[in-house]
């Protein structure tokens, strides 16, 4: 418990650190917007359309993959902390899991999903 | 308890029994002394990043045959210096249209994921907070950092910001998965997620054991930095400076903190996973040489990463991607299978004998690793010889037209 | 009033907040950010149980992947979804009447109910072990976890399929 | 220490509100976002009464990650779903989506 009072602390800490820094940029700095400087930048061009473009399937077939990997071996930690005290049929458990997270790499190797066009 | 053999100790000791002869209650002196011992730590790496700034441009100036900063002070070390007084009477620029509290959260949470980390790396033996999850926690922070790229992106109102963070966002979770499992060996060898006890579980250094996990867990912990040669989010001439180019001043040098920052973070954690950390002769007599000894170990690593950054060219989207699902990830996978399955049968060993199998499969899987590729290469290389001669049987099929990489196109 | 009983307060405080917004808020983006809020607040409240592992497998399952996979979909059906326009359908208040009825319900049901007011006992040092034991010992739990990863190849399978066209055919 | 009834009560009204969001949101990540919050508070339920009746035994600890992996196999297809519908109808409010509704 006592470590996570110090690891609270320093959550709290870690973010009041950069967020002085940007306080002091502020107060430090001069302040004078006029429309022409808060524009938006796009190359010197006036911008054009919405800014809110939309995006390939393909960022979310990445996360995708990824949520499922993250899942399956964040399942896999315990196993890893207990891994000593297992006996040998714990540890092939472990290894069919493992086999498991290949095998959904394997279908979206094959089905393309990993692929960048 | 001498002052020598026990320093963070005995001045913590001091310090409580000072604020508890002022009349404050026990549990409040407690959180005093870890605002205070976290603000000390916290302050110590923040620091650090101006010498290391200054550092990265004398080293980078110098492979690219240059001098580097050489003005202000001698070395030019003041530069970051000047540097910092200078940025800070810049203007912020918050551009119009921008969502205002998502647009300073962004860069604040990213430096929040990096320095979040230093709350549990073991600076020295017995100083620091034993949280026995650590290892997991060191991903979990990473997950802030992911988050105020996102946002950063989003706030700003800008397409190519956009583009950029969904990109940079693509790329740092891909390799997160390689580092996921590159951290699970040395976890699985200690039994342990306590990075303390990953210390001390490591009479024999775990890049012994396992010097493949150390290297997938280096390579994928800088392109998930986003560092060159991994360094897509910034690619000038495609999204021309990446999802923080609406900031400016201040705001924008949180940004370079933190990429320093994390630079050297990744350095340190790696030197505790796989480098022994704080160990080293006379480190557990006098626990001040074992802190001496780890920010040699986080530099040495940091200094490669660098060398890294100088060397290499930037790699491709496509290549980028690849790298991490198709060749990291499948190794990595092997690796722990192996892992798992050897070290039931070389536990009851000793220390090095252990470590000497380990070693050995480890040898095995890279050349058969570097065989398969090799192998792969001639295949691929024989399939171009065939598209080149047309007509003969069997055809291959035609090359693909090329795809301008522009990021209306990958908007799109 | 102990520390602990404070640091709840405020925990619980944030997270209902931050749920408040969730369902309100009519950015959705924002609304994906107050969620993390919420989930960072349950994972202090994990901590609070005692539950370490949970604390920070809910971190880097909730905030470091299905909230990015979230706002990853947001951004990408976002072109007819504006935020300005209902977000809230017409049926609110029956939402809302059905809402209260069920948290009075559990009050009055909980309030009913006689309850420890402290824990059994201590956690022990080795919960993390255990549950990893628990989850491969065939006196424990090893066809849920077994299950669990063919579960979740299966909606990776199924995801893959159904969000995957090719481009050109 | 806090007793286990004020872990209950915030479940119960971290569940409401999920609960409300499932029935009044119109944009369908929205309602899956609902679901989550509701799914939150189940977890709540199950450690704290693993915590305070059974905490020697892991079984609740258990349930709470087997929860975890439904929660991101539920994201994972439910997303896949709303992408390809919006493919389809360009739209993602629910009440929208009414082809199979008589």
């Amino acid at each position: 418990m006592n470590a996570w009072l110090y690891v609270g602390i320093f959550i709290a800490l870690s973010l009041f650190f950069p967020a002085l820094l940007a306080v002091l940029g502020l107060i430090l700095g001069p302040r004078r917007p006029n429309p022409i400087k808060t524009d938006t930048y796009e190359c010197g061009l006036e911008t054009v359309g919405e800014t809110w473009v939309q995006f390939k399937v393909q960022y979310y077939l990445f996360a995708l993959v990824f949520l499922v990997f993250d899942v399956e071996v964040v399942f896999l930690y315990p196993w890893a902390v207990a891994y000593h005290a297992l006996p040998f049929y714990g540890v092939v458990e472990g290894v069919i899991f493992v086999v498991m997270l290949a095998a959904a790499l394997v279908y979206a190797w094959r089905k393309g999903a990993l692929e960048w066009s | 308890m001498g002052i020598l053999s026990q320093p963070i100790g005995v001045i913590a000791e001091w310090l409580r029994n000072l604020l508890l002869g002022w009349g404050l209650s026990q549990g409040l002196t407690t959180v005093l002394l870890y605002l205070l011992g976290g603000a000390v730590v916290a302050i110590l790496v923040q620091t650090w990043v101006i010498f290391l700034i200054w550092y990265e441009r004398k080293l980078i100036g110098r492979i690219q045959d240059r001098l580097g900063p050489n003005r202000v002070g001698p070395y030019g070390l003041l530069q970051p210096f000047a540097d910092f007084i200078k940025i800070m009477t810049k203007e912020v620029i918050v551009p119009s249209g921008a969502d205002k509290p998502l647009y300073f959260w962004g860069p604040i949470l990213m430096d929040a994921g990096v320095l979040m980390l230093w709350a549990v790396i073991p600076l020295m033996p017995m100083v620091g907070m034993d949280l026995n999850v650590a290892a997991l926690y060191t991903i979990a922070v990473g997950g802030f950092a992911t988050l105020g790229i996102l946002l950063s992106g989003w706030s700003s109102n800008n397409k190519f910001a956009l583009v950029s963070a969904i990109r940079t966002v693509a790329q740092m979770v891909s390799y997160e998965v390689p580092t996921v499992l590159a951290l699970l060996i040395p976890v699985l060898l200690a039994g342990t997620m306590s990075l303390h006890g990953i210390v001390e579980a490591q009479h024999v250094w775990y890049i012994v054991f396992a010097p493949l996990a150390f290297v997938i867990y280096f390579l994928a912990s800088v392109a998930e930095n986003g560092r060159s040669p991994f360094d897509l989010m910034e690619a000038e001439s495609e999204i021309v400076a990446g999802f923080h180019i609406e900031y400016s001043g201040m705001v924008f040098a949180i940004f370079y903190v933190a990429d320093f920052l994390h630079a050297f973070t990744i350095g340190a954690l790696a030197a505790v996973l796989f480098l022994g950390g704080w160990r080293g002769p006379g480190a557990e007599s006098f626990p001040l040489l074992g802190f001496v000894y780890l920010w040699i170990k986080a530099f040495a690593v940091y200094f490669v990463g660098v060398w890294v950054r100088g060397t290499v060219p930037r790699v491709r989207v496509d290549q980028l991607m690849n790298f991490s699902w198709k060749f990291l990830t499948p190794v990595a996978l092997i690796l722990l299978v192996l892992t798992a399955v050897l070290d039931h049968f070389v536990f009851g060993l000793g220390a090095w004998a252990r470590a000497l199998s380990h070693l050995l499969m480890n040898v095995v899987v890279a050349v058969a690793v570097l065989r398969y590729l090799e192998h792969h290469e001639k295949v691929r290389a024989s399939r171009r010889q065939m598209v080149a001669q047309p007509g003969q049987y069997p055809v291959a099929r035609p090359p693909r037209p090329a795809v301008a990489e522009n990021p209306t196109e990958a908007a799109s | 009033m102990t520390a602990m009983q404070i640091i709840f307060l405020l925990t619980a405080v944030v997270t209902l907040f931050s749920a408040f917004r969730v369902v309100t808020t009519p950015n959705m983006i924002h609304a994906a950010l107050w969620l993390v809020t919420t989930l960072v607040g349950v994972a202090v409240l994990y901590v609070l149980l005692s539950a370490s592992f949970l604390a920070v497998a809910q971190v880097v399952i909730y905030v470091g992947a299905i909230a990015i996979l979230m706002m990853f979909v947001i951004m990408l059906t976002r072109r007819e979804m504006r935020d300005h326009g209902p977000q809230i359908g017409k049926q609110w208040p029956w939402a809302a009447v059905l809402a209260v009825l069920f948290f009075g319900g559990v009050v009055w049901m909980v309030q009913s109910m006689s309850l420890a007011a402290a824990p059994a006992a201590e956690v022990p040092q080795t919960a993390i072990a255990d549950l990893g034991k628990a989850l491969v010992s065939p006196n424990g739990f090893v066809i849920p976890f077994e299950v669990a990863s063919v579960l979740l190849l299966a909606a990776l399978i199924g995801a893959v399929y159904v969000a995957w066209t090719r481009r050109h055919s | 220490m806090i007793p286990l009834n004020w872990y209950l009560i915030l479940a119960a009204a971290l569940f409401s509100m999920g609960l409300f969001g499932v029935l009044s949101r119109r944009n369908a990540v929205a309602i899956l976002m609902s679901v989550e919050l509701m799914l939150n508070a189940v977890n709540i339920n199950l450690l704290a009464f693993w915590r305070y009746r059974d905490p020697a035994h892991p079984v609740g600890m258990v349930f709470a990650v087997i929860v975890f992996a439904v929660a991101a196999a539920e994201v994972a297809v439910g997303l896949a779903l709303f992408i390809a519908v919006y493919r389809r109808f360009n739209s993602v409010a629910a009440d929208e989506i009414n082809l199979l509704k008589w």
